[in-house]
């Protein structure tokens, strides 16, 4: 049977590199036999052969419905792809606190919010709350850390502000709204803040949310950025990271 | 009869208590008054519109009374006798203020009855405004009709108003009943309503009266297309709650997002300042017939549903007591409740079934607002997508009234066009496939989900006792709901609330109650 | 507010030109942040601007299913898409059965069969049996219609012989079964059978199904292609249609 | 107790006039052989592999008794008697016939009596090898257990034996307990078993024994990691029915399709050649401790699942009565239904209910087999998905035992690995949420769906009535399931049918039949 190549790798459906995808999108125009030919077009433009438009539905005067399927005819190098994933040496809660104490010998300090407008609270909690996140202490609980939640709705210059008043190691944001890119204007204002009071380097800076990634918060001038999944501990190891980075 | 064979003198109980607690919120409320509420009182005088910087005249005139501490006096007083003065109307007058050609306070004052007197007719047209209204509301419904309960509520978020009135259309021809107008974010942070049409919004559209009447008129000629009338739906909570009630009375809203708790809570907006805001919107609402529909179901989202189940049935308790101090109608109590246990959890659809039937028994006139599942949505639009099924399956076998249909796509962005077509579709394929089914079922005695009722009741009133003993403002600095703590002068808006005085009057109060309670 | 171009039209998600698509695809290998860029990749390389990865789950070692969302770049110029559909003259079973009597003075012949190995009958039965589908009755009901239906699993050869035994003015072929390619096989066959025979003009060549279209009968060397949906009128209207242009 | 408040005399009544109509047709059954049979035979005693022409040696073997005509005499006789004879064993014999070298009709004729004697070690050596295959999957399921009903069953069908054992082992890891190999298209029309493994077969590959072995393999190593037995799945309808199911015994197939009437309807298949293979092919699964699968799902593909409902519960019924004769225990017996009602149906959900739950109590230990809709599944993978909800939520409504999972692509293509996964992800997620809820719920007397069961049972009996009275074949040729209709002698494989002869013999039935029965 053929072997998988990774140097062109193709989507699977039921057979190797059959390049099979499912597609769903709207198209502005009147349903009918029309329409299902500018679905396919575009499908081809996409790089799809055989388009299949296997339904449509008017969803009302104008507008259009589509589920489609093709066999998609690109590939991809898997052999130059490499892991964009955030490399963190992950302790535990008490791997956590006892590092701190002997190798740092003073508590660790952090301040998180919601920033903006977003009411977002329930992933920043899930971080810092002493009852933390599926069965996960969040930084609260550690007795090695000083935690500040500030909740939501925080103006990035009373983050700030509170950073500097408790000489915070690290600065933790959550950031959940992404309409419009509302994240990425909270996130580069803090940054630019920051950068303008000269002040970006004093702080670890660090952001999490649902749709952000690593990737991105470095893109924003973070240090790291988190996703759905994580947990106080992956946090506090970065921390522990990134201050012996600093002190080299 | 009780399909949960629940104990009726216990539902008793709760009431009682509940009657506390609210009595003890309202006895404090009347004795205050706010800027939103004497704000909301221009609007009912006929005063609109904004100055350059695009500051609403009823902030700017509202503004004179607290430059001089008079707002424990209230608007009335002073828009009355102004009027006897300068024989200009109200908005004239706010006209000349706005320019800072006159100053409200400094008019030499006329007696109160002669001031009460030049008001009434002002205030009879308004108050006639908002009756036509809802005269205008039961025609269409007896002349076209309506949708069969549960009704298909979808939201629409595009941001742009002329947007939504495409996707609200496109909604209605696909089964739609209910379509709610997703507020800008934060705007209940802001203490003033914006003016005009929105067409740049993040995550929704201000609540302006321009986009109510803009999406009132599409739904009216939709609704007249789909031969049942299409009912509008927006948020009053937050910083402008009366005001915000006056818009939708004179716009024609049918269903208001009605809840200071959800304010304090999740928009850390100050107890008093809403409670005592969340009174008179009320009264406006009751009196225009519009159907409120609080927020319990958001304690889900941060607090676990299957351990604090019971708290969203005690804040429905209390809330529907607030309700009828307010001149709400048990028709027009859209009591929140949430479709939120882990699915990963055994047997949870039996408690979601218990919990669900268990307000319907309590609450049989209210239109429960059923929201749908959201915080255990993902990013796998397959799985979401029979989340909303089960959803929907509850909805028809307990008899729900208002169904805010989920989304599959939930986790990821507010509704496309598409996802919204999907989800319509789902809820009327199980609402029809199973339409008689609630009375077909009868569940085991003493089975796992009469227990469970029983449980989440008996929890509820044991809450009850324990926030009657302390007060509401003291409960919610406790934390007792989604697990979030407020203190008592906390949060947004506090400076907006003043003690009332002596002569301090507002006749909407009475009218409205009164006009609604007969 | 933007007016719709119909020289450029793009996938409507909640806002005009949004180009917003939905894919689901299985890529072939272990899941994970490489994986996940490995989509993104794959994402750009069909036109898409912001990919997101919303979900992904691992179905067994080195397949990795995703749920992804991203904004098409492509437009279609809807001016320049002629309607592919059949054009068929659509009269009623009553209107039908009058016209043959009328213009052409004698029963039309018809013969349908389901050939090859599918044993797909439904189609063919809405299309042919008396009691027709959807309330729509079939073929066997017209007064003057002469309908034979041979069922399923019937070979190309035996259904040409039954064509000339009762001089047939239409074959009716249905297949349902696609995988392979089996219909195209199956269809390509009959139509080189009919030609090796010189009498492919003989008959009005037809043929339906679940995954049939128009265009591709059309290719096939038939004279016309029926999806879902179809009814016996659709099928008798085209015949009609047909004989007209031949005794033209 | 019955939830549908059943009269079980009914039920009864129903039996015997399905012993009835089963008894007429084994009477003929007993008194017939079929080419399939008698290769069955030789397979059993150790004959296998192809010729260069790849046509299999027991069919070489076989048409020497056809080409004489001495088909009705038995192979037994022959191959015995050559063994006798030449002393070579079975397989060597296979091969000399094929060479051409060997006739075993011409030989010198040992008396009747030696000849079985010569065989009676090589039965006994089948026999155990087959009951050896038994104790293993005994064995296993004591020691790694199974899965909790109802099983999820699905399909695999890539056409390629190799592809089909990946994505068997991905289903497994994602939590499916029985794993049925899809055939390639129309095998069942071929009066051979295919040899050897298949890499290109068209919506599915061959039921050939090592195919057989391949996915046994596999499955055996996913079921270890995982945890639980996972049962194969193969099907026997069709020419070959007792060929397939030594195969499958060989093999420790788990479950098997094999439904005489879905060859005659839906294959068109001779009725006769068909039935009486079925019984030897019965006998055989039977006596392997494999679950039947019969096909009454299938009626409702070509009739409409509301109306026709009763024939499915009849023919049921008759299956049950013609598995018992054949030594099928009734927790063999997968017998078929199928949600396939049309989802636009007003309480449709309703009336499968009804069905569902109607089975279950008429045949409380069988694990009936559910098909998932399949009929109204569109190109709407997303409507489609939600259909396979409400099917999966029917089954734990009413404690199905083996559950054929639907898939939101069924209208498309055969299942993708993905599609599989969202299939299993669907089930599992609604029979762990809905658990216990078959144990909550009960039925209102005298509402729908009680209604609807007794309706179904009632017109079930008046159609066994009409059956039994002109016998089963005649009332295939009235079309009376499925609504097609087959002529008694029509169809394919008549010309394979023989009437025994006197001293016919085939010691099998009796060692499997008593085998099983003990
Ligand atoms: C709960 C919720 C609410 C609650 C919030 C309560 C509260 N106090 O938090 C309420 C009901 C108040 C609410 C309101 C609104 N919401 Co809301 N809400 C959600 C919901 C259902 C779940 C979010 C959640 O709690 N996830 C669970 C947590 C644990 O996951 P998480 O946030 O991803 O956090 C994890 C990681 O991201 C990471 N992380 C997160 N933050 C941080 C920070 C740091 C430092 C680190 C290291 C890690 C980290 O770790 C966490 C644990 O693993 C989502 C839909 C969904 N299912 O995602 C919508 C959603 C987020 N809401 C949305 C919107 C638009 C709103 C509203 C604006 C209007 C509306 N449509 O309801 C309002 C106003 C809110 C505002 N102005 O911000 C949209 C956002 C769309 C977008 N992409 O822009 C969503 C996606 C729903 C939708 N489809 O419309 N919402
Ligand atoms: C019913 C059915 C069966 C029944 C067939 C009974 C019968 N006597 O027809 C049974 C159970 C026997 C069956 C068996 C199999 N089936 Co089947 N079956 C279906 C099913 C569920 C519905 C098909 C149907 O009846 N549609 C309803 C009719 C009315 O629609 P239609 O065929 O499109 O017909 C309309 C138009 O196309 C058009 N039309 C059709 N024919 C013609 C002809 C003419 C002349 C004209 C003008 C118009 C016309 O008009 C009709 C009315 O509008 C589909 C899945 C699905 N939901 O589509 C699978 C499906 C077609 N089957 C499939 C397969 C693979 C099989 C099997 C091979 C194995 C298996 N997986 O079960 C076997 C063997 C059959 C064989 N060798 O052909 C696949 C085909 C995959 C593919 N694309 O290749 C499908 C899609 C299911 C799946 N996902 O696996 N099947
Ligand atoms: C009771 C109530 N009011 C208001 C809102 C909306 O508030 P905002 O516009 O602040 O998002 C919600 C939304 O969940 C609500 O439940
Ligand atoms: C009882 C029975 N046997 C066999 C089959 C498969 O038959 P074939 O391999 O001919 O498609 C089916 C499929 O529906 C069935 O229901």
């Amino acid at each position: 049977m053929k072997k998988i190549d990774a140097k062109a790798i193709r989507p699977y459906g039921d057979t190797l590199n059959d390049g099979k995808i499912q597609l769903s999108f709207t198209l502005p125009v009147k349903s009918g036999e029309r329409a299902k030919t500018a679905a396919k077009k575009l499908m081809i433009k996409m790089g799809f052969s055989n388009p299949q438009v296997v339904y449509q539905k008017s969803l009302s005067e104008g507008f259009t419905f589509f589920v489609v399927y093709g066999d998609c005819t690109h590939t991809i190098d898997y052999t130059k792809i490499e892991d964009t994933g955030i490399a963190i040496t992950r302790r535990s809660m008490k791997e956590i606190d006892s590092h701190i104490k002997e190798k740092i010998g003073r508590k660790i300090v952090v301040v998180g919010a919601t920033t903006g407008s977003d009411a977002h609270t329930v992933g920043l909690d899930a971080i810092m709350n002493m009852k933390g996140f599926a069965g996960h202490y969040g930084l609260e609980r550690y007795e090695m850390i000083e935690a500040y939640n500030l909740g939501s709705q925080v103006q990035n210059m009373e983050l700030i502000r509170k950073g500097i008043e408790v000489s915070a190691d690290a600065l933790l944001v959550s950031q959940t709204v992404t309409a419009k890119n509302a994240h990425v204007k909270n996130l580069t204002e803090l940054v630019e803040l920051l950068e303008a009071e000269n002040i970006r380097d004093r702080f670890i800076l660090i952001v999490g949310g649902s749709r952000i990634s690593h990737e991105l918060a470095r893109e924003l001038g973070f240090d790291a950025g988190f996703g759905p999944g994580t947990y106080a501990e992956d946090v506090a190891s970065f921390i522990l990271d990134e201050l012996a980075e600093r002190n080299k | 009869m009780s399909k949960l064979g629940l104990d009726f003198t216990k539902v008793e109980r709760a009431r009682e208590l509940s009657r506390k607690i609210a009595d003890d919120v309202q006895t404090y409320v009347e004795q205050h008054t706010t800027t939103s509420i004497e704000r909301a009182i221009c609007r009912l005088l006929g005063i609109d519109g904004v100055d350059e910087e695009g500051i609403p005249l009823p902030n700017i005139v509202v503004k004179q009374l607290t430059d001089n501490n008079l707002l424990n006096e209230g608007i009335c007083r002073f828009l009355g006798n102004t009027i006897l003065e300068t024989g200009m109307d109200a908005q004239e007058i706010a006209n000349k203020v706005s320019s800072g050609e006159l100053d409200i306070t400094r008019l030499k004052m006329h007696p109160l009855d002669e001031i009460k007197l030049t008001l009434k007719p002002l205030v009879d047209k308004a108050v006639n405004r908002v009756r036509k209204n809802r005269d205008k509301r039961e025609d269409l419904l007896d002349r076209i009709g309506e949708g069969p309960r549960p009704y298909l509520y979808v939201i629409v978020a595009t941001g742009n108003i002329y947007e939504d009135a495409i996707q609200a259309k496109a909604a209605v021809e696909q089964g739609a009943d209910i379509v709610a107008v997703i507020r800008s974010t934060a705007q209940s942070l802001l203490d003033y309503v914006p003016y005009g049409a929105t067409t740049e919004g993040y995550g929704g559209t201000y609540a302006t009266q321009e986009n109510f009447r803009i999406m009132r008129k599409a739904l009216d000629e939709a609704g007249e297309k789909a031969g049942k009338y299409i009912r509008l739906c927006n948020y009053c909570s937050g910083l402008c709650m009366p005001e915000i009630a006056v818009m939708g009375a004179f716009e024609r809203l049918d269903v208001m997002l009605n809840d200071a708790l959800y304010g304090i809570l999740f928009r850390d907006i100050n107890m008093k300042r809403t409670l005592i805001d969340q009174f008179s919107s009320r009264v406006i609402n009751g009196f225009a017939g519009v159907v409120i529909n609080t927020g319990e179901d958001n304690y889900l989202t941060t607090s676990d549903a299957y351990e604090a189940a019971h708290t969203v049935l005690a804040s429905q308790f209390i809330n529907e007591r607030l309700a009828l101090l307010a001149g709400i109608s048990e028709e027009q109590m859209g009591l929140g409740h949430a479709f939120e246990m882990d699915p990963s959890m055994k047997n949870g659809f039996l408690y979601e079934l218990a919990q669900a039937q268990l307000s319907r028994e309590i609450f049989p006139k209210a239109p429960l607002k059923y929201m749908p599942p959201t915080r255990y949505k993902t990013g796998n639009i397959f799985k979401g997508h029979i989340q909303d099924a089960m959803f929907n399956v509850i909805s028809i076998m307990t008899n729900q009234a208002i169904q805010l249909l989920g989304m599959p796509t939930e986790a990821i962005h507010t509704p496309f066009m598409g996802d919204r077509y999907l989800s319509i579709e789902n809820a009327q394929y199980i609402f029809n496939n199973m339409r008689d089914i609630s009375k077909e079922i009868s569940f085991k005695d003493g089975g796992i989900i009469q227990e469970r009722a029983k449980k989440v009741l008996d929890e509820a009133i044991f809450l009850l006792e324990h926030i009657s003993e302390g007060g509401l403002f003291s409960a919610l600095e406790k934390g007792i709901f989604a697990d979030i703590k407020r203190p008592r002068d906390g949060g947004k808006g506090l400076d907006g609330v003043a003690e009332k005085s002596e002569d301090y009057f507002n006749p909407f109060i009475s009218e409205m109650l009164g006009g609604n309670l007969k």
